[in-house]
């Protein structure tokens, strides 16, 4: 029997993080995970999917060299090498998840590799290990939601339906793709595939995809993909699947597809099975907490996936964060109003704070402000000019209220807005100060100045 | 010698502008921001905490 | 004759945005421009250089394809079109200067196409016309230097000696390219022909390049240069130019080097010429101007690189729009303090604000935290892990005095920091704002934890 201050419960970003913030402040503190270091982020999630992005990016770029005045003379000799698109993916994950053991290791957190089985909020068991601990932060994270569609479970049986995480594994890279779901995960893996010459089909439920993004955003998101030549059948049903072929019904026509593989991504559900000892307040969509992170029982905690607020690592490590200060008694909270969220892809989005409609749910009289990308010099330079930016302000100071990006780059320009928010900007200061040219930031500049006067690279009457 | 600088409150642009709008000094103000900084909710706080006085005073 | 409220001298990316800020704002405007509208920036400069970068990176990126899983059979069917190249640079520039004239115009500012004489400081000659006006705006701009050497004057009279501006209308990719000079322009043409497989020799006087660059990531870049193969001969004194060979004396030995081309980018001298006139108080920089961009001359003002100030586009159109909120009335002026500034290549460099030397001579008491780009997920994910991230800031209260990035995608990320700046933010705000996973920023994130407490993502004692 050993004792703790901090047991963390799972090592995915919430965990991990959270283990080591401990460790750092001087908490005594055990790290459990059955799995793999890293959790879904580092090994299934995150980071794989964007190694591969880069590599398709990549690829893209090549066939479409010519634009840019470099010639091949046979487009034919440009062959994807998939395993080698694997291997190095692969060593990345080891690369990173190899660093966050060492990291583990050096600040002095004691790693238990197992599975974490909780007798009840002070004992936790791991193999032969019984932990005694002060302060419980459940980190098990979320899995994939398998529906109940006929002929399913018969296709998961034979590898044809699979989830994130197989997909991430393929020996070969399919012909032809069917993704079930219109989420964020869905459109990475269908933009992913698109530009590696796959054939891709979505089927999406509703009239829309990526429903939580702004809706211009959204929209114009939906129609880039279509152009790629991604189908996406909107209001559908599917109807069963019969090995790699699937029944849907869509805008009233039935349709049937082939695919050589079907990507389930339809919503995660929490990992809560051998928690229900703790006497937790959990519903569909997770454990629940306050923005302090406490659950309704004192002393345990719960971070992350398994809390259900946001799927992202990066709310998962920043209430990894916040949980631990608070249990060391510095009290923080986390403000949702104000977390940024990305899609990467050709191109990417990314999206801090609220969106119109939130806004003025939230009662706020707002201005918006829009400015094109393809009014800005280094993005026609680079040759990528789609997009666009939404600011979204209160209108009686200006305070910034949410920004909303599709841009080649939009997941490196987020951070500006995150941290505007952060202190209470106003679109004055985003106006005032001297962004650099030639970069995509000057939208963010000029869009600013629209929400006060005008901007210069744009006519508006 | 340091005293001019020490007395500059660190604020966010909307706390200025609120403060000034409701005529409340923004020095007067202990903020709860990182390193003390004024944010909106200090004002808000400081304007509730004054109309509270105001209000048992006039009883 | 005609009567303006403000004219404007020069149509650069200083004068064409005063020039339209002003008719925004109600003046009547009249724009001369005697070159090209977009001045240096839009023609020979920002833009043109970035066209061709992006051509370059995709090249090199596809001669390096295979580390990301793509093969070409034979790379040497990759072929680069030289003229296709340049004529997609000229086709971007005409793209923008195009945009500008359309935005002059809608705004109603009168453009003059000719050269402006000043006769007195309310009295301007262009052609057959006569502008008479309230105030003048100078935004004449700046010329390459060409120093005194032995025999430089012949080579550039055979046009083996150039400017920036002939190096980007080559007619063809020359094999060796000698530059004078090792400023930030010197740089970007060094890394651009570089990655197109040109031999190149940068000749530096003093025993650094980038002299006005945060001094690790000066010396960073140096070495990544040279890593890349361009041979940087420091402490080197040119003897004598023969047609296409050069003399030099570097590090007490003589050496002779061989290119097809010579770049000449050692510096710049105001365009005052005609001034003289109007009694302005004129040095070696430029003409002299406080933070308003107010010159000795009632009414009259100059920006941009003619005040020789910065010799920054951005600079340039924020000192154009300071000129003339000025003018009309809205009192406005530049902190220089919090200038960002770029060096694109690969890696980029990203710097704003103040260098840790600067800060410690303006009486700071600072903290310096540093965070590798090769900690960062996302940067391994992107196979682009060269590089750090350099905060600056004041020890009373964190705030952030200066950020200095060397990474990939650095020129994105800078207007973080100069937003932060402007906001007089502090260190604790850079920590708390949630910054997306996975992103290059969260280095800004985990840097600011390291001035605070420690970062996650590497050890510190
Ligand atoms: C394909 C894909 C792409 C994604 N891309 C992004 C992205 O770009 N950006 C982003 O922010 N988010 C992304 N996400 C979401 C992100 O991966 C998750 O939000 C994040 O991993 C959640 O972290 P977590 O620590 O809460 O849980 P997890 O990462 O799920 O980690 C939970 C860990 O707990 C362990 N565990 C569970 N129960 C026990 C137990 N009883 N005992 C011991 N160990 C246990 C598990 O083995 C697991 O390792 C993506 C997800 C997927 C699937
Ligand atoms: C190769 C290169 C790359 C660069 N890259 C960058 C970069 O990435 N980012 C950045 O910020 N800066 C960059 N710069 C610097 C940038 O181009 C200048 O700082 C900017 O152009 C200055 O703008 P300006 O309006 O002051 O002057 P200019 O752009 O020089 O414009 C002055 C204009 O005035 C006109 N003119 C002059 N005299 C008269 C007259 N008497 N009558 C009528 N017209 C007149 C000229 O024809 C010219 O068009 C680069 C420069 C070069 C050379």
């Amino acid at each position: 029997m050993k004792n703790y201050d901090i047991v963390v419960l799972g090592g995915g970003p919430g965990g991990y993080v959270a283990a080591i913030k401990a460790a750092q402040m001087g908490a005594k503190t055990a790290l459990i995970e059955k799995g793999e270091i890293g959790g879904v982020c580092l090994n299934w999630g995150c980071i794989p999917t964007k190694a591969l992005l880069k590599s398709a990016k990549i690829y893209e770029d090549m066939l479409d060299s010519e634009k840019f005045g470099i010639e091949i003379k046979d487009k034919s000799m440009v062959r994807i090498n998939w395993p080698k698109m694997q291997e190095r993916k692969d060593k990345v994950v080891k690369q990173l998840t190899g660093g966050v053991k060492t990291l583990l290791n050096r600040n002095g957190v004691e790693l238990y590799q197992g599975n974490g089985e909780v007798v009840d909020k002070n004992t936790i068991k791991v193999k032969g290990d019984i932990l005694k601990t002060k302060n419980l932060i459940i980190a098990t994270g979320a899995s994939p939601y398998i529906p109940e569609v006929d002929g399913l479970k018969e296709a998961i049986n034979e590898g044809i339906a699979i989830t994130s995480k197989e997909i991430l594994e393929l020996k070969e890279l399919p012909k032809r793709l069917i993704i079930m779901g219109g989420g964020v995960i869905s459109t990475e893996f269908a933009i992913l595939y698109n530009a590696l010459g796959v054939e891709v089909n979505i089927i999406q439920r509703s009239d829309r995809i990526l429903g939580n993004i702004e809706k211009d955003i959204r929209d114009s998101m939906a129609s880039i993909m279509q152009k790629k030549g991604i189908t996406i059948h909107f209001n559908a049903n599917i109807l069963s699947v019969q090995r790699n072929r699937m029944s849907i019904e869509s805008n009233e026509k039935q349709l049937i597809l082939e695919g050589d593989k079907i990507l389930i991504s339809v919503g995660n559900r929490p990992n809560v099975e051998g928690l229900q000892n703790l006497g937790l307040k959990i519903d569909k969509k997770g454990i629940s907490t306050n923005d302090r992170m406490e659950t309704n029982i004192q002393g345990v905690y719960a971070i992350g996936d398994v809390n259900g607020k946001y799927n992202l690592a990066h709310v998962a490590s920043a209430e990894g964060i916040a949980a631990v200060e608070n249990i060391l008694g510095k009290s923080t909270s986390i403000n949702y109003n104000k977390i940024p969220s990305c899609i990467y892809g050709f191109p990417e989005v990314g999206s801090a704070g609220l969106t119109e409609e939130e806004a003025k749910e939230q009662g706020h009289e707002v201005i918006i402000s829009t400015f094109p990308v393809a009014a800005n010099g280094k993005a026609l330079a680079e040759g990528e000019s789609e997009g666009f930016i939404k600011i979204v302000a209160d209108k009686k100071y200006g305070e910034v209220l949410g920004v909303h990006i599709l841009a080649a780059h939009a997941t490196d320009m987020i951070a500006e807005a995150v941290t505007t928010m952060e202190l209470e900007g106003t679109v004055h200061e985003l106006a005032k100060a001297i962004h650099p040219h030639p970069t995509l930031s000057e939208i963010v500049m000029e869009a600013a100045h629209g929400a006060i006067d005008k901007p210069i690279h744009i006519f508006k009457k | 010698k340091a005293t001019e600088d020490s007395t500059r409150a660190l604020a966010t642009p909307v706390a200025r502008r609120l403060a000034k709008d409701l005529g409340i000094g923004i020095n007067k103000i202990d903020g709860t921001g990182p390193a003390g900084r004024v944010m909106k909710e200090d004002i808000y706080r400081f304007k509730e905490e004054l109309d509270n006085a105001s209000g048992n005073s006039k009883v």
